[in-house]
C-alpha cells in the first residue's frame, strides 16, 4: 500500500446532558478525549468541545479522516460526516472496551437503553425515553435539590443500611418527598440508595425485556455513580462490568464506526476525500418552526 | 358559636378559612413545607389572630388537602374534591363543573345544584398534567409565579413543546431561551400544553354550563386564557381560586354541625 | 348496475397521471362518494377486511372504508372506549362521534379483533345509522365454522337485501367477485413493481394506492391501479436504491407518516403485510356454483390474519412441533421475503393490540430462523409517537445494514 | 362478639369455603393425574361445553386464567411476568396469559414444575383446550404458548351475534348448530388424540348435572336482591370458580350450592346482611384486584356492600332445556342462553351492544344498586372496553353513578388503595345525591 497521511477518525456524542468527544488514530489509540455539559448553550456550542478535544490531540479540523456524531443531537451537527444512533454506537464502544459483551445497560440523561449484541454488533435493542424517570435526569434533578453534586451520590448511598423505597414515579414529586423523608429524619445515605434502587429497578425491568445473557456491561454517564452499579447488580442479581471512562462509550464507539465506513470506502477504492466541512454553531431546532 | 374553621393542607401551599354564618370571615395561606402538622397548627394561630377568636370560638374544623390526617385539631377529614365542590357551589351556585388545578394534580368535578360531587377525575400523578409544571418552567425562566399570567397572553407564537415530561420541558425550556425563543411563547407553549390535558379530563365527564376554575392554577390568567380557547366558553373565576377547597371545607364544618343538631 | 365500465370519469380522466390522482384522492378521501352520493348511490362504511364487499357491490353499493385519522386528536371517544383499547379504533370512534362519518348510508362491520365487534355495537347504538350489520366472522377454519361462515353471510345478504329492497342474484354476486378479483390481481402487478432494486414504486406511494382503492367504488379502483401501473413502468424518477429494502408487518397503518419516516432514513418499505396492504388483497375468491362458498371460504380460510387461528396438524407421536406451526403460519412471509429480496422486516404493532402482540415472539423466531432481522415496534397512533420511533428504526438500519 | 372481639366488616358465608377449596384441589389433582400418565388439559373457560366432555374422557382439567389469579394472590407472578417480557411478549397484554407464558417458559427451562409454583403448580399439559369465547387473549395465547410446549390446541367456537342479528330468523338455529358441531368436532379431535372413545351416556350425565348446578347458582344470586343482601361479592367471586372451571363432578359442586343456599335463605328470612349496616348497594364490573381484597373490607366498614357482579361470572338466566334432548344441543343451549340471555330486553330497549353492556343495566335495577364500581384494567381490554358505555348508560337511563378505580389482575403496584379509598369516600355523596335524583325520576330505588 502506498504510504499515505495517517488517519483520524472523531466520534461526537451530542447527549442531552454531556456531550462527549473523541479522537482516535488508525491503530486506534484514543488522541483526545473531551467532556462538557451539553447545558442549552453548549448544545449549540458542540464545535467548541470538538475544537477542545483537537487542541488536545494536537491536529487541525482538516487532518480528521471522518467525523460521526451520535446522540440525542446528532442530525444537528453540521460538521459530521455521518450520523449514527448512539444505540449502534454505544453497542460498537462498549464490546472495543469488552470483547465479551452480550447485553449491555446504558442509562444517560434523557434515556436509558438495553443493548443486544453479538460479535460486537447490535442484534436487538429496548429504550425509555418518555418519562424522566429512570434516567440520569432523575438524579440530577434530585441532586440540585439536595444542594449534591453528582459525583458525590455514589458514595454517600454506599453506606446506606436500610434504604428507603420511593414513592413517587415522577420525578418532581420523588424530589419532594425525598426532601420531605429528611425532614423526617431519615439519613441522606438511605434516602439516596432508595433513589438509585428507583432507578435500578426501573432501568433493570426494561432491560429484562430482553434475554439478559453475560457479560453484561453498564455504561452511559449514570455508570459513573458507584451506587446505581450497586442497585444494578443487586437487581440483576448477577455481576456487570463497568468501563474506566462509561461517559464516552458512545463517543468512542462513533468514532470506530467511523474508521470502519472508512476502511471499507478505502477497501473498495472509493476516495476518502475529505468534502468541505466547517465547525460551525449547531442549532437544535428548526428555525422556520 | 357560629364559627367554623377549614384546613387545606395541599402538596405545595397550606391553605384556611374561618367562616361566620357561612360567609368568609378570614383566611391564611402557608408554605406547606415538609411538616405537615406544624403548618396546621401555624395556620390555625394565624386565622384565629387575624379573626381575633379564641380556639374555643370554632364549632367545628374540616381539614382536606393531601396532609389532612396531619391536622391534629381537626374534627372531620374530608376528601378535597367535596370541598372543592362544596366551596365552588356556594361561590358561584350555578356552577355545574369545576376544573381544580393543583400543584400535584387536576381534577375536574361535576356538581349538583346543592354542591354535591356528582361526578370526577383526577389527572395521573404526573407533574406534565399538574400545576408544578408551571412553577418548574417559571422557576427556569426566574419569573415570579404571580406574573407568567400576564407575560404568557402577550405571546402571539406560543412554542409546541415535544414532550409530554415536565422534567424533559424543562430542559427543552431552557434550550428553547438559548434559542433564542421569547419568554412569553415558552410559557404560552406550556399553558397550552397544560390546557390540552385539561380538557381530556374534561372530555370524559362532560362539560355542563356553568364552568369555574379553582385552585393555585386558577390564578393564572395564562391558563385560563389556554383552557378558555380550548374548550370555547367563558370561565367563572372565583376571587381567591386557591381558597376554594379550604372554603368547602369550613362549609363541610358547618353542615357536619347542623346535620348532627 | 356492474359493468366494470366507468360511466362517470370525471376525475379519473386518462389524461391526468394516476399517482397524482391518487394523492388528490389520498388527501380527500370522500369526494368521490360525497359525488356519488349527489347522484343517489348509496355509500356504506365497513371497518377492517372480513365485510365481504362483493355483496355491497353486486347491489351497486358503494362500499367506503372507514379509516382512522392519526393526525386528529381523540377528544370524543373516551366517553365510550377507554385509553386501554386500539388507539385505531378509538379514532374510528372518534371520527363517528364527531359526524365525520354522518354522509354513510350504513355500516358494516365484522368480528375481526374483539375491540372491533364491540366497535361494531357502539357504533351502532350512538351513531344509529339506517343500516348497521355486524357479521360475527368465527375464529377458526374448522368445518364446522366454515359452514357457519357461510350461514352469517347469508344473514348479511337478506339484511342487505331489505335495506336496498332489491334481490342480490347469483349471477350479480358472481360479476363483483370477478371485478374484485381482478383488482386483486392489480394489486398483485402493482405489488410486483415493488421487487426490483430500487423499486418502482415507494412505500409511501404504494400505501396512497391502497387508501385510495378504500375510497372508490372497486371498478373505479380498477381503472385507477391500471392508469398508476401503466404510469409507475414508464417513469424514470422513480424511488432511489437504499440499503434497506423492507416488509412491514402489522397493524393496520392508514397513514403515510410512519412509512414516510422509514423511507427517508435509508430503507425502501418494499412489502408490507397489513390490512390495508397486501392482506388484504393477496388471496382471490374463487368462483364456486354457490358463489356463497367460495366467498365464506376466503374471508374465513383464505386470507390470512391472525385474528384466524390455525392449528398444525398433529405429527405421528399426536405432538406439535413448533418450527412446523410457525412454518404453517408464517411461512408465506418467507416466499414475501425471497420474492421481493427483503433484508430486514419491521413488526410493528398498535399499543393494546392484542391480535398482533401475541404473535411477536413467535414471528421474531421464525424470521430468525429463516435468517432475516426483524424489529418490533409498538406505537400509539399519533404523530408525536414518531419521533421516537425514529430513533429506534435508525438503529436497525444500523444492525442490519 | 362477646369475647370482645372485632367483628369482621364482611360476613363471609360459612358454605363458600368448601366451594373454594374444590377448586384450590383442582391443581394438586392434575399433578397425581399426571404422575399417574393420565391426560392433563390446560383449558380456557368455556362455560361447560368443552368442559363436560373433558370429562367425560376422564381428562384432568386446569385452567391458566385461575392459575394467574392464585400466582397474584402468592406472589409468584413477578417472577413469570418478567420472564414473559424478557421473551418478549409485550407488556400491556393480558396479565394471567403473561403469566402463564412466563411459567412454561420456566417449566420448558426446568423440565419440571418450577419449585416456587404456588398450589402444587400446573403439570406440563397432553392437551390445551383454547375458547374463541369473549378474549382474543384466550386463543392467540395457547397458541403462543406453542414456544413452550408441543401439546396441540384446539380452539372451541362460540358464535357472538350482535343483539340485532340475533333476533333474525334461523340464526339462534344455526349458531346452536354451530356449537354442536364445534363440540362435536371436539370429540373427535379428542377421541383421535387420546385414542379411545367417548362414553356418551357419561357426557349426558354430566351435562345434565352441569345445568342443574346452574340452576341452584343461579337460585342462590337471586337471594341477593334481598335488603340487606346476604352475600357479598367476596363470597361470590370465591365460590363462583366451582361452577366456571369444572374442577370436580358437577353433581358435588351443586350438593354444595345447595348448602350456600340454605345459609343464604336463612340469613335473608332473619333479615342479616353480608355487611353489619347496609348503607349502599354496588355493582361491581369486572376483574375484581384478586391481591388487595381488604380494601373491600374498609368500604364494607362504611356501609357499602356488593351485591351483584361482573355477568360474564354468574350462571345463565334459567332457561328450559326440557324438550331439548340431544346431551350435547342442551349444553349448546345453556351456553347460548348464557351469552344472549339479556338480548331480549337489549333488543326491546334498543341496546344494541347486548351482552357486554347491557346486562349491567338489567343487573342494577333488579338489584336496586345504588352505585357500580369499575375497575379497568391496564392488561385486560375485554374486562375494560365497556366500562364507559356502562358508565354512560347506567347514568342516563337509570341514574346511577360509576367510580371507576384503576388497577390491574396481576400487577400489584397499578392499584392504589389510599387514592381509591379517597374516591369512594367522596362518591359517597354522589351515590345519596343520585338517590335523590331517582326518587324524583321515579325510578323504584
Ligand atoms: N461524575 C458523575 N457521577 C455520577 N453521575 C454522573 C456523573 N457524570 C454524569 N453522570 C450522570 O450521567 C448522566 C449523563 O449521562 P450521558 O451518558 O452523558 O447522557 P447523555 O448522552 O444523554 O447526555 C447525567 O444525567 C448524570 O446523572
Ligand atoms: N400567583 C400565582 N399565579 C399563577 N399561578 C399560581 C400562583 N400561585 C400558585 N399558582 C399555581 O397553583 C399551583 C398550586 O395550587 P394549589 O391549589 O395551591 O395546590 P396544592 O393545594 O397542591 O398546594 C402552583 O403549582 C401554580 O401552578
Ligand atoms: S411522571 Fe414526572 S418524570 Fe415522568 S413524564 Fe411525568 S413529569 Fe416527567
Ligand atoms: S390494530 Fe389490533 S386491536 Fe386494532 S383493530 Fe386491528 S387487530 Fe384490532
Ligand atoms: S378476559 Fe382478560 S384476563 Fe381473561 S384472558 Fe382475556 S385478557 Fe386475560
Amino acid at each position: 500500500m502506498k504510504s499515505r497521511n495517517p488517519l483520524y477518525f472523531a466520534g461526537i456524542d451530542l447527549g442531552s446532558t454531556m456531550t462527549k468527544v473523541v479522537i482516535i488514530d488508525e491503530g486506534e489509540v484514543i488522541r483526545a478525549r473531551v467532556e462538557s455539559h451539553t447545558g442549552a448553550e453548549h448544545r449549540r456550542l458542540a464545535n467548541k468541545v470538538m475544537e477542545q478535544a483537537l487542541e488536545q490531540a494536537n491536529l487541525p479540523f482538516a487532518e480528521i479522516t471522518y467525523v460521526v456524531a451520535t446522540g440525542y443531537g446528532r442530525i444537528n451537527v453540521p460538521f459530521a460526516d455521518s450520523q449514527i444512533t448512539e444505540l449502534t454506537c454505544h453497542a460498537r464502544g462498549v464490546s472495543s472496551l469488552f470483547p465479551s459483551v452480550r447485553t449491555a445497560l446504558d442509562i444517560g440523561g434523557q434515556d436509558a437503553k438495553g443493548l443486544k449484541i453479538r460479535d460486537g454488533k447490535l442484534i436487538d435493542f429496548v429504550m425509555n425515553d418518555k418519562c424522566a424517570a429512570g434516567t440520569g435526569r432523575f438524579l440530577e434533578v434530585i441532586a440540585k435539590a439536595l444542594g449534591l453534586r453528582l459525583e458525590e451520590l455514589g458514595s454517600i448511598s454506599l453506606k446506606s443500611t436500610n434504604k428507603v423505597n420511593i414513592s413517587n414515579t415522577c420525578t418532581i414529586f420523588a424530589q419532594q418527598e425525598v426532601v420531605s423523608r429528611l425532614s423526617d429524619g431519615v439519613p441522606l445515605e438511605d434516602v439516596v440508595a432508595g433513589l438509585h434502587e428507583a432507578i435500578a429497578s426501573r432501568t433493570v425491568g426494561m432491560l429484562k425485556r430482553l434475554k439478559i445473557e453475560p457479560d453484561v456491561v453498564f455504561t452511559g454517564g449514570v455508570a459513573k455513580n458507584s451506587g446505581v452499579v450497586k442497585a444494578v447488580r443487586e437487581n440483576l442479581g448477577s455481576e456487570i462490568l463497568v468501563p474506566d471512562d462509561p461517559l464516552i462509550s458512545g463517543a468512542l464507539g462513533a468514532a470506530l464506526l467511523g474508521k470502519e465506513l472508512t476502511l471499507k470506502a478505502l477497501e473498495k477504492g472509493e476516495s476518502v476525500q475529505k468534502k468541505e466541512r466547517r465547525l460551525t454553531e449547531v442549532t437544535f431546532f428548526n428555525q422556520e418552526s | 358559636m357560629t364559627y367554623f374553621m377549614g384546613i387545606d393542607i395541599g402538596s405545595g401551599t397550606s391553605k384556611g378559612v374561618i367562616t361566620k354564618d357561612g360567609e368568609l370571615l378570614t383566611y391564611h395561606l402557608l408554605p406547606s413545607g415538609v411538616n405537615y402538622r406544624a403548618v396546621a397548627e401555624k395556620l390555625r394561630e394565624e386565622l384565629l389572630a387575624k379573626a381575633k377568636l379564641s380556639p374555643e370560638d370554632i364549632a367545628y374544623t374540616v381539614a382536606t388537602g393531601q396532609g389532612a390526617a396531619n391536622v391534629a385539631f381537626s374534627d372531620q377529614q374530608v376528601t378535597d374534591i367535596r370541598c372543592c365542590a362544596r366551596g365552588i357551589s356556594r361561590i358561584f351556585p350555578s356552577v355545574r363543573t369545576v376544573i381544580d388545578v393543583q400543584a400535584q394534580s387536576s381534577q375536574v368535578i361535576r356538581l349538583s345544584e346543592s354542591g354535591r360531587v356528582i361526578n370526577f377525575v383526577v389527572s395521573e400523578k404526573c407533574a406534565a398534567g399538574s400545576g408544578r409544571f408551571l412553577e418548574v418552567i417559571a422557576n427556569v425562566l426566574q419569573i415570579e409565579l404571580k406574573d407568567i399570567g400576564v407575560l404568557s397572553l402577550k405571546s402571539k407564537n406560543p412554542v409546541a413543546f415535544t414532550t409530554g415530561c415536565a422534567v424533559f420541558g424543562e430542559s427543552e425550556a431552557i434550550s428553547r431561551v438559548a434559542e433564542g425563543s421569547a419568554k412569553e411563547d415558552i410559557l404560552a407553549g406550556v399553558h397550552q400544553a397544560l390546557a390540552d390535558k385539561i380538557s381530556a379530563l374534561i372530555e370524559r365527564v362532560g362539560l355542563e354550563e356553568g364552568c369555574a376554575i379553582s385552585g393555585g392554577g386558577g390564578l393564572d390568567v395564562g391558563l385560563i386564557k389556554r383552557v378558555e380557547e380550548k374548550l370555547g366558553i367563558k370561565l367563572l373565576m372565583p376571587h381567591q381560586p386557591q381558597m376554594v377547597t379550604a372554603f368547602g371545607a369550613a362549609i363541610m364544618a358547618e353542615e357536619m354541625v347542623q346535620l348532627a343538631g | 348496475m356492474v359493468t366494470g365500465k366507468i360511466n362517470h370519469t370525471e376525475i379519473l380522466s386518462v389524461a391526468e397521471a394516476g399517482l397524482s390522482k391518487t394523492k388528490q384522492i389520498y388527501q380527500d378521501r370522500t369526494r368521490r362518494v360525497k359525488e356519488l352520493k349527489a347522484e343517489g348511490k348509496k355509500v356504506i362504511g365497513y371497518l377492517d377486511i372480513y365485510p365481504v364487499l362483493e355483496m355491497l357491490t353486486a347491489l351497486d353499493l358503494v362500499p367506503y372504508r372507514i379509516l382512522g385519522d392519526m393526525r386528529e386528536p381523540i377528544t370524543k371517544a373516551d366517553t365510550c372506549l377507554p385509553t386501554v383499547v386500539c388507539p385505531f379504533l378509538r379514532s374510528v370512534m372518534d371520527l363517528g362521534l364527531k359526524g365525520k362519518y354522518n354522509f354513510l348510508d350504513g355500516v358494516v362491520m365484522a368480528h375481526g379483533c374483539e375491540v372491533s365487534e364491540k366497535t361494531a355495537h357502539i357504533w351502532r347504538t350512538y351513531l344509529n345509522p339506517s343500516y348497521a350489520h355486524f357479521i360475527d366472522t368465527p375464529h377458526t377454519t374448522h368445518a364446522a365454522a366454515q359452514r357457519q361462515h357461510k350461514e352469517l353471510l347469508k344473514d348479511f345478504k337478506r339484511t342487505l337485501e331489505s335495506f336496498t329492497g332489491k334481490e342480490l342474484s347469483i349471477e350479480k354476486l358472481k360479476e363483483a367477485i370477478k371485478i374484485h378479483n381482478e383488482q386483486r390481481a392489480l394489486v398483485r402487478e402493482l405489488y410486483d413493481l415493488k421487487k426490483p432494486d430500487p423499486p418502482l414504486i415507494s412505500g409511501v406511494e404504494t400505501l396512497q394506492v391502497m387508501v385510495a382503492l378504500a375510497s372508490l367504488p372497486v371498478a373505479e379502483g380498477n381503472e385507477l391501479l391500471r392508469q398508476v401501473i401503466s404510469e409507475v413502468k414508464q417513469r424514470k424518477d422513480g424511488p432511489a436504491k437504499k440499503p434497506a429494502r423492507l416488509l412491514v408487518w402489522g397493524s393496520i397503518i392508514d397513514d403515510i407518516a410512519l412509512i414516510d419516516m422509514m423511507e427517508s432514513i435509508g430503507a425502501d418499505v418494499v412489502m408490507d403485510d397489513t390490512v390495508l396492504g397486501s392482506r388484504a388483497y393477496f388471496s382471490p375468491v374463487a368462483l364456486t356454483a354457490d358463489p356463497l362458498d367460495g366467498l365464506a371460504h376466503r374471508y374465513l380460510v383464505e386470507l390470512k390474519s391472525p385474528r384466524t387461528f390455525r392449528e398444525t396438524v398433529l405429527s405421528e407421536t399426536k405432538r406439535k412441533d413448533y418450527m412446523t406451526d410457525l412454518e404453517n403460519r408464517f411461512g408465506y412471509l418467507k416466499d414475501y421475503a425471497r420474492e421481493w429480496k427483503v433484508n430486514g422486516v419491521i413488526l410493528q404493532a398498535l399499543r393494546y393490540c392484542d391480535i398482533h402482540g401475541y404473535e411477536v415472539p413467535g414471528l421474531k423466531d421464525y424470521l430468525a430462523s429463516i435468517g432475516l432481522p426483524s424489529i418490533y415496534l409498538e406505537h400509539d397512533y399519533s404523530e408525536a409517537a414518531l419521533a421516537q420511533l425514529r430513533t429506534r428504526v435508525q438503529a436497525f438500519l444500523e444492525v442490519i445494514s | 362478639m362477646a369475647d370482645g372481639e372485632k367483628k369482621r366488616a364482611i360476613n363471609r358465608l360459612k358454605t363458600m369455603y368448601p366451594l373454594r377449596a374444590l377448586v384450590d384441589g383442582m391443581y394438586e389433582r392434575a399433578v397425581e393425574a399426571s404422575k399417574e400418565g393420565k391426560p392433563v388439559a390446560w383449558c380456557m373457560v368455556n362455560w361447560w361445553g368443552g368442559d363436560a366432555v373433558l370429562r367425560a374422557m376422564e381428562v384432568a382439567a386446569i385452567y391458566p386464567e385461575d392459575y394467574g389469579a392464585v400466582c397474584a394472590a402468592f406472589g409468584t407472578a413477578p417472577t413469570y411476568l418478567a420472564q414473559s417480557d424478557s421473551d418478549g411478549f409485550p407488556s400491556h397484554m393480558c396479565g394471567y396469559a403473561r403469566n402463564c407464558l412466563g411459567y412454561a417458559a420456566r417449566m420448558k427451562d426446568l423440565g419440571e414444575i418450577p419449585p416456587e409454583a404456588p398450589m402444587g403448580g400446573m403439570p406440563k399439559p397432553t392437551l390445551l383446550l383454547s375458547s374463541g369465547y369473549f378474549c382474543d387473549t384466550r386463543y392467540k395465547w395457547f397458541q403462543a404458548l406453542g414456544r413452550y410446549l408441543d401439546a396441540p390446541v384446539w380452539v372451541l367456537e362460540m358464535p357472538h351475534p350482535g343483539v340485532k342479528e340475533s333476533r333474525m330468523e334461523g340464526v339462534r338455529e344455526h349458531n346452536i348448530k354451530f356449537l354442536v358441531e364445534e363440540l362435536r368436532e371436539f370429540i373427535a379431535f379428542l377421541e383421535n388424540l387420546l385414542g379411545k372413545k367417548m362414553d356418551r351416556d357419561r357426557l349426558a350425565e354430566i351435562i345434565d348435572d352441569t345445568i342443574e348446578m346452574n340452576r341452584v347458582w343461579h337460585e342462590v344470586n337471586e337471594l341477593r336482591k334481598a335488603r340487606p343482601c346476604p352475600m357479598h361479592s367476596r363470597d361470590f367471586w370465591s365460590s363462583m370458580p366451582a361452577s366456571l372451571y369444572m374442577a370436580a363432578d358437577p353433581k358435588v359442586t351443586a350438593d354444595l350450592y345447595r348448602q350456600m343456599y340454605d345459609e343464604a335463605k336463612s340469613m335473608v328470612d332473619n333479615h342479616i346482611g353480608a355487611v353489619e349496616e347496609e348503607k349502599y348497594r354496588l355493582a361491581f364490573a369486572e376483574l375484581p384486584p384478586w391481591h388487595s381484597l381488604g380494601f373491600f373490607n374498609q368500604l364494607a366498614e362504611r356501609g357499602w356492600n356488593f351485591v351483584i357482579e361482573s355477568w360474564a361470572y354468574h350462571p345463565p338466566k334459567p332457561i328450559d332445556l326440557s324438550k331439548v334432548s340431544d346431551p350435547l344441543e342442551r349444553v349448546a343451549n345453556l351456553t347460548y342462553q348464557y351469552f344472549s340471555g339479556y338480548f331480549e330486553d337489549a333488543f326491546n330497549t334498543g341496546d344494541w351492544w347486548g351482552y357486554f353492556a347491557h346486562p349491567y343495566l338489567e343487573f342494577v335495577r333488579e338489584y336496586q344498586c345504588d352505585g357500580i364500581m369499575l375497575h379497568p384494567l391496564l392488561t385486560c381490554r375485554t374486562a375494560t372496553n365497556h366500562l364507559m358505555v356502562v358508565q354512560d348508560q347506567l347514568m342516563t337511563k337509570l341514574k346511577v353513578p360509576s367510580l371507576i378505580i384503576e388497577g390491574d389482575i396481576v400487577d400489584l403496584n397499578l392499584f392504589d388503595p389510599a387514592d381509591a379509598l379517597r374516591k369512594a369516600e367522596t362518591f359517597e355523596e354522589t351515590m345519596s345525591h343520585y338517590q335523590k335524583v331517582r326518587k324524583e325520576a321515579g325510578l323504584a330505588w
